[in-house]
Formats: structure tokens, C-alpha cells, sequence
């Protein structure tokens, strides 16, 4: 099988997970099937774990630019986007852009930031463009946004609401590392600056034509469709559940199991790949009843995913 | 979603095994294999899909079973090939496809057996089975009407218990009709059957000779002689009188055909009041409780030795309510006839003359020596048994010299002839000792096995006074419990209460006599409230039925396809050699062989993987591929 | 498309009438009237959509009528106000929203009522009922579980009518099952009802006394007396002897209680085979055609006089087979106690003892003297009435002399009376004269208003002679025919062979007779071959319930525009031709044709939309247009 | 017949429901049947069923311009309507129109606005204009505006009130597409992408031909205004339904007839349109009783139009 550029691409996690980010492997290789599937990811977890050294590590070794936006809740839409100012010397309004015009975009505490904010911000996401006094600005490609939230409920926050949930196609933990590398982690101290030095591994077209692969050449049988396809009647029939996957949640599930199958090295996609990616992609798009709502969703799903039957022939 | 079909196929085999079941152990071998080969053979059939025997073969069956069986009706034997008929017609249906003409077949060929059944058997299995089988019909009907329909060919869970549940509703809601007309209508008391061989049919028990040696060994039947409502009583107490035998002809005792008037009276004692229900025989003597001193409910006389008999002795399930005083003598007034109760037989041995000698010499009166003799069998060290009785030429010198052991007419007419021959006047009395109370219905049960003879002793100035030998007995006390014991038992009694409040208050209903009674007490409102305890069967779970609906609803094998069969094996092989890998389910073959270090097991899910998923189905030439792999594992 | 709600409607109104109707006439007037205003006020409220009066109003009105019906329950009165108290709860239920419980209550109540009709008349419009009620309830319940899964709440005729029929086979298919009942059971002879009136159930007929005189008019009764399964005879021959009365107790004809012995015998003659089978009544005399020889089937004496007396007079119903002779006299060897019946009360009037005197020396002998009594009556113009009889302190002497108008007690009387004053022994005989031939069942049907009495006369040397003194009326040809005529006398006489059949071989069907008598004469194939004509009712139809049906389903007539009608011709066509396609009240004409591949129909339903949704009216060209293209379809 | 441009319409609809919008005809039907009469639109379903999608593709294909706006509880009116800025070298305000000036706008999550921003949106549905600071703006024609909404209670939503449900002509759902389209999607992934190079399939001109053809030329039957009526009175006197349909829903639900009508290639109506048309339109316009609010309304008002005669003659 010639699957092309997945040899660098697994190299840049190779030396990632292995000298830059120890312990959050999981983590790296989540980033970049959203990456090659063209999605967004929300990483959930506390501070100090370890999410912006992610988010550095992984546009300094893929050669991207990198932007980063702390949310505030007095954070303004145009803060995100950009905003025209009047030139006096030019005599006209220039667009200053803002920090979202970057390949790799590292939102903190989205949850920070007032609806109003969020919506600019995912509505950027979504539409891959920025509209500005009536001009629009296309957004860079590739175009990652990793965005981090608190899982905590905390006073001044604006829990993103489920329909935006959706516009993320995963939705990960990064927890903290096994207790070795934690302790080389602590005894190494800071490694932000090694990152910064790090060296470009990939080039910005790599991204691309990896992507296209993923998109054209990974096969995807009706026997995988068709598991993907119970889980997501499963969870909207489940009675916990008040409204389950969504066809886009279907459709970004496909992309992610491609992606890992092309990270894999197949060329087609196996029970595996969605088991591996199902939680990730699907569990945030889950909202559970009003009764049920303290419920664990990555359980949830994970257990009705063990409940489907594999299709083995 | 089930299949209206199944369903449909499920329930027809139900019906069929309803309709059967009651008369299966009344048919023919030959027949009884032909049914449950065709059961077998159709259910195969079915879930194959294939009927393999042609129509026609199955209709020449048809015509040369019936045949056959239609030969062997005559006069005599009038049901039984009918029933024959019926079953091996229905087999031979089920062979068959099961279309719905065919199952409307099987369905009224069903039904026909099933009232065949009632006339060989009408106990509470028949209503038992004809309460499941409508139920069966009902819904059966009901699954086919929506079949018919075409609306739905495949229905989901719920609404099939909405469908099944409403079905049900139906014959229930005929129940108060099926009251009605049981409350209207006095039942014939006989299946037809044993109407049509009653000479054939006769319970045994008591019989109306006594003859010790006759036989080695007794009646052991638990068959159910009658059954005697009544209080609890004392099991001392529990002597059923039958019969006197007063005479011996030769070593025979039996009745003699002229009564002796004797002015006889009882003295006044704990009274029982006992209703009876005897189950058909042809006996006319009606037991009752010792002593009875009045039966009503048949017309029968009283003999002066308190033997009652029936005046007509018809073969119909009859009750009669008896009083009985529990007393141990018959008084007498005025004289009786000495000399008839002292013939004994010419050849009566030496040893016992010079017993009934010896014993005379120890009393003084008729009392004293009767009570000498007792203690005479006592220190005798006679033991009770009901086999290997003495069969000699004098089985009662046997018994009491050299054997030592016999059953209740060795001891009874040993000590009677001891009796004649010390010159006290002395009958049998044969009839019932014993009996297992039944709780739940508060009755008797009196079985054949509890056939018992013992004797009357004249005394002067008292009268006939009651004497049991087998008393005498060293293993007396040990005569065991005759009804089983423990859960068996109870099963036994639950069951036979339930039978005899079907004969009680369904089968032996007369409603014309209760309303006559009825009008002459004036009492109209109480008289109607009748127990209808039989309403309890319907909640009795007929156990080989759902046995069997279990087996048919269990699931079937599929159609396997190549890739089915390959995996089938690579997992077969993969469990015998790594037994702790994951399995189940919800695992993938990746995730199975990723723990295992087995590079032949990895391939063989690389390259099965990518045949599989590709959408692909596998080639003859990668099967062989894939099944070396396997092998190599 | 019909609305399963309607459906369900109108079966639940057939199911309450069918349960009412065999009570109607037992009820209060009261609750007959609220009965039929509930019932009526009932569809009116269903068709507007609304239940104007309040549950709760209801509820008291039911306790109301409850408690009303209750207090009047007692032992002599049971029945009927238990019925009322079903009917009147039935009633209110009518006027509820007919909801699925309710129906279910409704059809509940009716079935109770239905069976409690059994308790008032026990006759074949019962099994009628019965069987018509069950059909229903069988559809009725079919329906309801479509109704209650909510899989189509309208359905399609052709759907409609495929669930209607297997909805019917349910019931028919547990008719073998009741065929099976009828068989083994033998039922009880009587509506409950009569057993707890019967002091007041009797059926009249000729009575045991014959006074003329006594009242002014006689039976007019068409009440069913008996029926006699016999060839068909001449209606002079149909004579059904009774009783004879042999003493004159002053002016009454009694029966005396010592028996003459009498040698008698009759002579070889036609010899008449009769089945007889009696309505319940509490005579002891059994009648059957002059001269009755023999009598078997009941245990039955024979008297001198050819009476036949029942032994025991159980109110059951009996049937019993007479061979009779038809002669015109009994003989006599030896002699009679020709003083016994030369008796005549003190106190016969003067004319009469002339009138018999003259008589006297007309004739010289006995058999002359009769002749000659015989032609004077006929000379007197004597005529036959029923009505304004004498009633004067000498009705005879009035009848001969005065009036010249009476009924046969009179004919006989006066006749009897004159032969006694002039020598001749003579004496009544009681019975009946005539009978209607029922081609369809061959029996003839023997009413209560064909009581008669004629007389015997001794002649010496030959004996008893039987004379009918009614044919001496000058109108005696002109008694009419009284069964009524044309066709009210063809349905009366079909009814009553249903109901002879339905006691024949259901109600007095004794199987245990049958199989006795099997068993004797070993005859056993042939036995068992019963004839099940009752199985014809089912074809019956029951003319009250069909016209409400018609009724109902009548189609309304209204107003047909063009447009109406030729969209009636086409929907019709269509239904004909596409019956699976979507029809109903809410399917417009495009929705119709849509599934249907039929260019002519769609063609048809442009066209049509066109002019009808543009609000143009159709004009004739358009209309043959139209027409041309539904007959097109 | 000549019915000016429905060739065209039904050409676009044919195109969209068998290539970008599988599984949706019936929205796109009845989002074309309220453009045609004139109306709005609302979508009540949960996210990611491709309401977006549907919008997109629709002022794609119609070459109209596409505006969008996504509600947040903090969303000011004039972030709809637009606002005045001063232009210092014009020396005036000049007015920069929000995203309200579009011929399609979709207005995501209408419940999330506030009550005030809501009824401006609504505001300028029904006038067709935009008034501020004393200058009215007239909106373009044609106008449609696409509104989305979570049929689920959430916190923090605002639920629209009755009178204002009554200024959407229709209301639908999506639903979930039948299973084998919705594999079929699932496997293809998004067609976003496709969508944005979809050509243009119609010209603006044709819309508004359209439009004057149905209004003047589509003959309604007083048989089926008397229908109509009959539903709208049952809708009174109903005792499940405490206010019924409205004169406006009667007048909007005869338009949609008629352009159900047009696009069915009649002239004239027939009650078919107006079965097709009636729950869209009317169910949306029921207020229940407070008992009976848990009953499905469009079920509810399926079975009293069941119950109607249908005028056949």
C-alpha cells in the first residue's frame, strides 16, 4: 500500500510522543485526525497538563503558524477576528487580522468567552472564513483549532451549547501522564523552549496531500457503515438519550476512522478504527436528559459501542 | 420484528400437540410413533423450508391409514380407531407445507381429537387442555386474519402483545357463557369409554369372598376407591365397613344369601357424619365409616348386620351421605342364630383343634377367651405382610405354625375359625382400614390397597364385638404410610383435590335437584352462590407445553457463507490456542490477535481484513490461502 | 375507506339487541321503555359526536335503577329482576361514548343478559341468539384489537371484508366443539324460569271433568299440547283419546276411582305407529290416537278402558312411543257392570226422560236405539258454538230443547245422558280431535283448542262403540281449519318444526339412553349416526335482525348533481378494478390515482379536477367525456 | 398550462433534492413553497441534520445572496439589522447593513437571542424593510428567511411566542434521512465544499415572475376555501386546542396551497395541496390547552384533517 507522506506524518508523532510529549500520545494522535480529517478539537482537561505545549509542539514540528486567543469574558468577537482600522495615510480602512489567521489556532478557555464571542469564533471554524464590515477574509489551510476548556462548572464561564459542541470532531481528555514519565517530566523541568527550537518536520503541503488521500483513496465498507450506523441509531434510541448523533456526527466519525486507518496504514477502514475514534468523535454531541444529565457520556457511548456486534464477515 | 408466519407455524404445532396430548396414551403404538415422527419431520420441514414427501404420497398415507384403522371399527371398538383415524390424518397433514388451508386442516382435525378425547377421558386434564386450545385458536385465528390481510408480514414485539393480548380476551370473555351453560347442564357422569367396556371396568378392592392362600400377594393399586368427606378422625377409627362374610364354604368365607334376622341396635356413640363418593364400580355394597347406621342419596337397604346395599346397581358416579357411630359392638337384642356362625368346614387341622382347646380352658367367659386368643396371636409372633402368603393345603395351619406371616385374611379368618372352633360365634367383615386425609379438600381418600378384612366376635349379653387380628401383628405399628411421602405426596393430594372438586361440583352438578331443593327451602339466593373452584385450573401451568414452546422458539441456524465459515474457523482455532485473548462481540479481529504473538494469526486477519472490508467477497483461492493460515496457527 | 370506529359501532348496537331481545318481553314496562330511548338516544348521540348527559348522572341513575330492582329480589322472584337490573344497566351504558372499555362492558352486560335468557326460555330463538350474538362478538373483538393497535383506524372494503370472514370462521370453527356438548351432555328439559313458577305452568287442555254448563266459553289456545310423529292420516281418524269418565257426579263427569274389571280387547284393525311428544304438564294420562294398545317409553298403565296412566308424573319432558288401532269399538268378553254405568243423578228434567223413552221404543236393539238417538239429534239441528254455551240451572236440557247451540261437552253430555236414561251404558271419553300435519317434520301438532270429548256406548255382544255426538251438528262440516292459512300458517307451521327438531334432538337427546340401548342390540355404527337436523338452523335467518341490519347499511338517498353522479361511476369502477388503492373520506381524486398506473383514470381526474376546483359546472359534452373515460378503466 | 418559469424551479429542486440535499425533499419543497409565496421558514430539529446545508445550497442555487446569523443570548438587534457609523471624510453617518440584507438569511438557533433582538428580526420579516435612526432600509427581494430552532427545552432560550410563530408560514422539521441515504451520507462525508461551487440555477428575475404567476393565476375553488375553513374551524372549536388558526394562518396556508399548486403544474387547486400544505403551515399556529401540552400538534392537527370531507364534487 502507498499511502502517501504517512511515513513523515508518523515520524512528526513518533518524535513528538516521544521527546516533546511524553505520555500524551493519545492525545497527539487525536490532534492530527483532526488534523487530516480538516476538523477542530476540544480538549477537556485541567490547566497545567499540558494543552498549549500541545498546541506549540504541534505547529512548530509541522512548520505551521500558530496563533493562540486566552479568552477572557470581556474578550470581543473582533478580538478574535481581526478589525478594520482607518488608515489615515492610505486614506482608507486596512483589516488588521486577528489571531485566528493563523494554521493552527489554540483557543484557552473557550468557555471563558461570552456566547457572542464564541459564536464569532466558531462560526469562523465552520464557515473557514471571516466576514468584516460586509469584506470576507478566507482563513489559512490547513486550519486546526484546538480549543480548551475546563471541565470544571465555574462562576463567569458560558458552557458552550450543544449545538456548537457539534462543529468540534473531537472532543478529548489529555490526563495526566503515567507516573514515570511524570516524574522525568518534573525532574526535566520546562521543555517549552526545546519546542521552540524544535525543527520543521513536515511541510505544509504534506498536510494536504495527505488529506486528499485520506478523502479519496481510504475505503470505507457498508459493513463499517453499517456499525457506525447502529451506534448512531443506538444512541438515538436510547432512552437516556435525548438527542443522539446527528448525520454530521455520522459523517465526522467516517472521516476520523479514515484518518486513523490511514495513520495505520490501511487503506481501508476496520472495526477498530471506528471503536478507537467513536468515543472521541461522538460523546460530546450526546445530550442526555434533564434526569440523566450527571451521567459520564464517554461511558455512555462506550458501552453502548460494546453492546453492537462487530461485523466480522 | 417476528414474523407473522412463525408465529402462525409456533402456534399450529401447540394446537396440534393440545388437540393429541389427551389421547396420546390411547392410541396405538404405530399411531403414537406416526405422530411425533410427523411433529418431528414437520418442524424440520418448516424450518428448512422444503417439504420433501410429495402430496400425493401423503394423500395415498392417508387413504391407506385410514383404512386400515376403518377395518377395525366394530361395535366394540368404536373410538379407538376413530381416535386412530383422526391422529394418523393429522400427521400426515403436518408433513405437509404449512399454508393456511393446511393449518385450518390441522386446526379442525386438532379440535375433532380433542372432543374424541372426552369420550375416552372427561377428568380436569380435558377441560385443561380445551381451555389452552381455544386460547390457542383465538390467537391463531387472530395472527391469520392480520396474515390474510397482508398488512403487516412481520410484526414488532409490542404490538404483537397488544395482538396476542386482545386474542386472549376473546374465549375469556366467553367464559361466563361456558358458566352458564355448566350451571344448566347436568353432565353425563361417564366418559363414553368405559361406558362402551364397562364390563371391563371394575374397581377391585374389598371382594366379596375371602379366601386365604388364593393368592400370593395382594392388591398393591393405588387406584382411588372413593373418597369420604368427613372431619378428621382418630386413624384407629378409620375402618371402612363393606361386607360381612358370615359363612365358610370350604376355606372360603363369603355372604351367605339369607340374612338372619337379628334385632341389632347401636349404642349411642361419637357420631361422623360422612358424604362419599365412591368412584364407579359395580360393587353394591356402599362402605361407610364402622359403624354406619344410615345412608341416604341411593336408595339402599340396611341389612341387619349393617352391610348396606345398593337396591340398583347402576354404573353411574353416585354420593350418598352416611352417619356413622364409632362404636366397637353391634348390640343385640333378643337371640340370634348360633349354630349358623359356628359352622366351620370338615378338615380343620389337629393343631388348631387343640389351640382353640387349650385357649377354651383358659377362659371362663365368651369375652375372656376371645381376649386369651389375642394374647395367644400376640405371643405367637405373627408378622404382617403382603407377600409370599402361605399357599399350602391349609394355609391357615401354615399361617399359624410353621409361616408366622401373612396379610390381613390370614389373620381374620384364622382367629374367626379359632373362634367357631372354641365354640364363639364369629364373622368377617371386609371393607377399608386407613385412608390419607386431604387437607385441601377436607376429605378421605380411601385407596385399593387399603383393602382390609377383619371380624366380629359374638359375645353374649354385649353382641358382635369388632376384633382386628392384624392388630396382633408384631409389625403392626410399621404398616407404612400408603401415600408417598413428602413434595410427591403433596403433588398427589393437590391433584387429587383438584380432580374431586371437578367430580364434586362440575361433573356429579345436578341443578335440578339443588333447585327443587331450592324451592322447597325457600332459600333461593343462598342456594345459587356455588364454588367454583375450578376457575383455580386456569392458572395451572401445563408444564410439557411450554417445554415444548421453548424448544420451537428457540433459534435457528443460519445459511453460513464462505467468509462465515473461514472465520467460524480461525476463531475455533484461535480460542483452543489462546484462550486468554479478548473474544466477544465487540471485539474486532485486530484487537484479538493484537496481544497475541502468533504471526500466522496476524496475517490471516491482515489479509481477511482486507478482503472483508474492502467489500469484497472471497475467492475460492484466498479461502484455501486464508484456511492454511488458520491452520498454521 | 370505512372508519373501524363505526364498525365497531354498529356491531356493538347488533350485540345489545341480540342479547336483549329474548328477554324483551319478560321485562318491565319500564325498562323496556328505557331500553329503547336509551337505545335510540344512543346512536342519535354517536352520530352527533356528543354525549349530552353527564358520567356521573349516569352512575346515579344506574344505582338507582340497581337498588330499584334490587328490593324486589326475592326467592319466589329472582329472575326478573335480575334482568331488568342488567338491562337497565345495559341501557345507560348505550348512552356513553362507546370507548373501548365501554363497548367491552356493553358487549359484557348483553352477553349476561343473553345468558339469562336461558333462564326465562330455554327454545331454539335462544341457540339463535346464541350463535348470532357470538358471530358478532367474534367481529366485534377482531376489529377492536385492529382498533386498539392502531395500525389502520380506517380500512378498505375488500380488507374489511377479509377480516369480517375469518373474524366468522372463529365461531364456526368451535362449532364441532359444541356439537360435542350437545352430544355427551344431556341438558336439563326446562327453562329455570318454569322450574320456579311451575305451580302456575300447566298445560290446559282436556280437563279431568266435564260439566257443560260451567262456563260460557272454552280454549281458545293455540298452546301446544303435543306432537305425534305418525304417517298421515284422515282427519276423521284423528282422534287422540285422553281419559274416560265413567260417573255422573250430579251434573259432572268425573273419572271413578275403582277400576271396572273389564275384559277387553280390540279388534285387528289399521295399525297406527305414533312418537309422541308432550309439552311438559303435569296430566298423568297419556293421550295418543284411538285406540292406544301400547304405550312404551314411559313407564305407563293400561287401564280396562284404554286410559293410559303415567306412573310417575315428573315434570320432565318425555316422549313416548303408542301403537294404536284404528277401530270404532272395544270389545268385550264377558260382561260388563252395566249398573255402574247406568248411573244418572236424581233430577234429569222431564223431557229429557220422554224424549229418551220415545227414543227407546223406536229401536229394539242397543246398536238400533244409539242409531236412533243419533238421527234425532240430527233432526233437531243442533249447531256447534264455542260461544254463549247455556248456562241455565239444566244446561242440557236447555241445549236440546232451547238453545240447540253448544260445544261438544254439550253433544257428548246430553247424548251420554239420553243412552244412560234410556238403558244403554255409556260413558265420556276425553281427549283430543284433529291435529295439523306438519309436512316438514311429519307430526302432527295437537293444540290446546283441539280438546274434545265424545262417548263410548255399550251394545251387548259387541262392546264399547265409539260415538262422536259433534258430527250430529247441522255446522259440523264447517269447523274450520284452525291453524290459520296461506303463508302465516307456512311460517307458524316451519317455526314450530324448528322447535320440534331443537327438543328432539337436543333438549330430550338422552345419550345414555342411546348408548344402553347400543350396547344391548350390539348395534353400535348404526347408533351413532344421529341426525343432526339443528345444524340447518344456522342457515336460518332471523327476520328482525336482518331488517335492522338492512337498515342500518341502507345507503341514504340524496340529491345527485351531474358531478356526483358520474364521480360515483367512476370511484366505483375504480374500486372495482384497483380495490388495494387508498379510498376514504379524506383521499382526494389525484391521492386515488396516484399509486395506480391507469392513464384513462388519471386522464379522468385531471379532466375532472379541472372543472370541478376551477367552480365550473359540467356540461353534457364534458360529462360523456367523463364517461367515456371511467368506462375506459 | 403555461406556467411561467416552474420548469426552471422544478429543475432546481430536482437538482438539489438528488444531489446536495438527499433525503430532504420535502424541506426543500416546502422551503421553496414559502419563497414562492412570500413567506419565512422555520426549522425545528436538532443540529446537525443539515439545516445549514439546506440554506446554503438553496441561495447557492438560486444565485442569491446568503446572510447568516447565529444567536447567542447576548446578540443586539443591531448586530442583525446593521448600525450608523460616522464617516469622519464623508462628514455623515454611513449606515453598514447587517447581515439582515440578504435575499436568504438563516438565523441559527432563533430561541438563543433575547426576547428584543428576536422580535427586530422579526420585525423586519414582516415589513421587509429595516428602520434606523429614522431611515428605512428597504431588505431585498426576494426575502426568505431561514430560521433554525432546538426543539429541545434548553436553559438559557428564549422560546418564541405563539404570535410570533404565526409570522413563519411554515414550520417543519428535518429529520433524520432514511437509513440507506443516510449512509450513503455518512460514507460520502460533507459536501460542503460541492455546495460552494454549485452553480447558479436560476436568476433572481425568475423568482419574482414566479411569484406574480401564482398570486394572479392560480385559481382557487370556493370548494376549497370551504375546506380550508372547515380544518381552520375545527382548529376553534377543538377542546384540545385553546386558539386555533388565525385568519393569517388561513390566508398564509390558501398561498402555500397555491404554490404547491403552481409547482404541481395546475393552475387551479385541489385538496391535495391543501393536505400537503396544512400541517406545515397550520400546526405551528396551535396553541394547546395547558393540560394537553404535551400532544404533538402536528400529529393533532393530521387527524382533524383526517377527519374532513374532502370536497370531491
Amino acid at each position: 500500500m502507498n499511502l502517501p507522506k504517512r511515513d513523515e506524518i508518523l515520524h512528526v508523532i513518533e518524535t513528538l510522543a516521544s521527546r516533546y510529549l511524553r505520555g500524551k500520545i493519545r492525545a497527539v494522535k487525536l490532534s492530527m485526525i483532526a488534523l487530516l480529517s480538516g476538523g477542530h478539537i476540544l480538549l477537556e482537561d485541567i490547566p497545567g497538563l499540558g494543552k498549549t505545549t500541545l498546541a506549540l509542539a504541534l505547529s512548530g514540528a509541522l512548520g505551521l503558524s500558530f496563533g493562540r486567543i486566552q479568552c477572557t469574558s470581556d474578550l470581543m468577537p473582533s478580538d478574535i477576528t481581526g478589525l478594520s482600522i482607518y488608515k489615515r495615510e492610505e486614506a482608507a480602512f486596512k483589516f488588521f487580522k486577528g489571531p485566528v489567521f493563523n494554521n493552527i489556532v489554540l483557543v484557552d478557555e473557550i468557555n471563558r468567552a461570552m456566547p457572542r464571542t464564541q459564536s464569532a469564533l466558531l462560526e469562523a471554524m465552520e464557515e473557514r472564513k471571516v466576514t468584516v464590515e460586509g469584506i470576507t477574509h478566507p482563513l489559512p489551510d490547513p486550519f486546526l483549532v484546538i480549543a480548551t476548556q475546563n471541565p470544571m462548572e465555574q462562576v463567569g464561564t458560558y458552557p458552550l451549547p450543544e449545538s456548537q459542541m457539534d462543529r468540534f470532531i473531537i472532543r478529548t481528555g489529555i490526563g495526566y501522564p503515567p507516573e514515570n514519565i511524570e516524574k522525568t517530566i518534573i525532574r526535566g523541568g520546562s521543555i517549552r523552549d526545546e519546542i521552540m527550537q524544535m525543527p520543521v518536520l513536515l511541510v505544509q503541503n504534506d498536510i494536504v496531500v495527505a488529506r486528499q488521500c485520506i478523502r479519496q483513496d481510504i475505503y470505507i465498507s457498508d459493513k463499517i457503515v453499517e456499525y457506525m450506523y447502529r451506534l448512531i441509531r443506538e444512541t438515538r434510541n436510547n432512552p437516556l438519550i435525548l438527542s443522539g448523533i446527528s448525520t454530521r456526527g455520522g459523517i465526522n466519525m467516517a472521516d476520523a476512522a479514515k484518518a486513523r486507518a490511514y495513520l495505520e496504514g490501511r487503506d481501508y477502514v476496520i472495526p477498530e478504527d471506528v471503536q478507537s475514534v467513536a468515543v472521541a468523535v461522538g460523546a460530546h454531541r450526546l445530550v442526555l436528559n434533564q434526569e440523566n444529565e450527571g451521567l459520564n457520556k464517554e461511558e455512555l457511548l462506550d458501552s453502548l459501542l460494546k453492546n453492537i456486534e462487530v461485523p466480522l464477515a | 420484528m417476528v414474523k407473522i408466519k412463525t408465529i402462525l407455524t409456533i402456534l399450529i404445532y401447540c394446537i396440534c400437540i393440545l388437540g393429541v396430548a389427551p389421547v396420546f396414551l390411547y392410541l396405538d403404538v404405530i399411531c403414537r410413533l406416526i405422530f411425533v415422527t410427523s411433529l418431528i419431520a414437520g418442524i424440520i420441514f418448516d424450518r428448512k423450508g422444503r417439504h420433501y414427501i410429495h402430496g400425493l404420497a401423503l394423500t395415498i398415507l392417508s387413504i391407506v391409514f385410514f383404512f386400515y384403522y376403518a377395518l377395525r371399527i366394530s361395535s366394540d371398538n368404536l373410538v379407538s380407531p376413530a381416535i386412530n383415524i383422526l391422529v394418523t390424518l393429522l400427521s400426515v397433514r403436518l408433513l405437509t407445507e404449512k399454508t393456511g388451508r393446511n393449518c385450518m386442516q390441522i386446526a379442525v382435525l386438532s379440535l375433532f381429537t380433542l372432543a374424541g378425547s372426552s369420550l375416552v377421558n372427561l377428568g380436569i386434564t380435558f377441560l385443561l387442555h380445551l381451555v389452552l386450545f381455544l386460547l390457542c385458536i383465538a390467537v391463531f385465528l387472530v395472527f391469520q386474519t392480520f396474515y390474510a390481510t397482508g398488512i403487516n408480514t412481520a410484526i414488532c414485539v409490542p404490538d404483537l402483545k397488544k395482538i396476542a393480548a386482545t386474542a386472549l380476551s376473546m374465549p375469556l370473555i366467553s367464559l361466563p357463557l361456558m358458566l352458564v351453560f355448566f350451571m344448566i347442564i347436568p353432565r353425563t357422569e361417564y366418559p363414553l369409554w368405559n361406558f362402551l367396556n364397562s364390563s371391563g371396568q371394575k374397581v377391585t378392592g374389598f371382594s366379596e369372598k375371602v379366601q386365604p392362600g388364593s393368592s400370593t400377594g395382594v392388591s398393591e393399586s393405588k387406584n382411588v376407591v372413593f373418597r369420604a368427606q368427613s372431619r378428621r378422625l382418630a386413624d384407629k377409627d378409620l375402618y371402612w365397613r363393606g361386607i360381612v362374610l358370615d359363612t365358610m364354604e370350604g376355606k372360603t368365607w363369603v355372604r351367605s344369601s339369607v340374612r338372619e334376622h337379628e334385632n341389632t341396635f347401636v349404642e349411642k356413640g361419637s357420631t361422623v357424619h360422612q358424604t362419599i363418593f365412591p368412584e364407579p364400580n359395580t360393587s353394591p355394597y356402599l362402605p361407610a365409616l364402622n359403624l354406619p347406621v344410615n345412608i341416604s342419596g341411593v336408595q339402599a337397604g340396611r341389612d341387619p348386620d349393617y352391610t348396606f346395599v345398593r337396591r340398583q346397581s347402576r354404573q353411574k358416579r353416585v354420593k350418598y351421605d352416611s352417619v356413622s357411630v364409632l362404636a366397637d359392638f353391634i348390640g343385640i337384642h333378643g337371640r340370634i342364630n348360633k349354630e349358623h356362625y359356628l359352622r366351620t368346614p370338615a378338615g380343620t387341622s389337629r393343631r388348631i383343634m387343640s389351640l382353640a382347646q387349650k385357649i377354651s380352658l383358659e377362659g371362663t367367659t365368651d369375652e375372656e377367651k376371645v381376649m386369651r386368643l389375642g394374647q395367644d396371636f400376640v405371643t405367637r409372633k405373627l408378622s404382617y405382610t403382603n407377600n409370599d402368603l402361605p399357599r399350602s393345603e391349609d394355609p391357615i395351619d401354615e399361617f399359624l405354625f410353621s409361616n408366622k406371616a401373612g396379610n390381613c385374611e390370614f389373620f381374620a379368618t384364622s382367629f374367626a375359625q379359632l373362634l367357631r372352633v372354641m365354640g364363639i360365634p364369629s364373622r368377617l367383615v371386609g371393607g377399608y382400614y386407613g385412608g390419607t386425609y386431604n387437607d385441601m379438600g377436607g376429605y378421605y381418600l380411601v385407596t385399593e390397597d387399603m383393602a382390609h378384612v377383619w371380624l366380629e366376635a359374638y359375645v353374649d349379653g354385649k353382641g358382635w364385638l369388632m376384633i382386628d387380628p392384624s392388630r396382633f401383628a408384631t409389625n403392626y405399628a410399621q404398616r407404612e404410610n400408603r401415600f408417598g411421602t413428602g413434595l410427591f405426596k403433596d403433588v398427589r393430594l393437590m391433584m387429587d383435590a383438584l380432580g374431586y372438586y371437578w367430580n364434586q361440583t362440575v361433573i356429579s352438578y345436578d341443578l335440578e335437584k339443588q333447585v327443587q331443593v331450592l324451592k322447597k327451602t325457600n332459600d333461593a339466593v343462598r342456594g345459587l352462590r356455588f364454588s367454583f373452584e375450578s376457575r383455580k385450573l386456569i392458572y395451572f401451568v401445563f408444564p410439557p407445553f411450554l417445554c415444548l414452546l421453548f424448544i420451537i422458539l428457540r433459534k435457528k441456524f443460519r445459511y453460513t457463507s464462505l467468509e462465515e465459515k473461514i472465520l467460524r474457523t480461525f476463531i475455533k482455532k484461535l480460542r483452543q490456542k489462546y484462550p486468554d485473548a479478548r473474544y466477544g462481540p465487540d471485539t474486532g479481529l485486530h484487537d484479538m490477535v493484537k496481544s497475541i504473538d502468533d504471526p500466522a494469526a496476524r496475517q490471516f486477519v491482515e489479509y481477511y481484513a482486507g478482503v472483508v472490508y474492502r467489500d469484497r467477497k472471497l475467492k475460492r483461492n484466498e479461502y484455501d490461502r486464508l484456511r492454511e493460515l488458520a491452520d498454521r496457527i
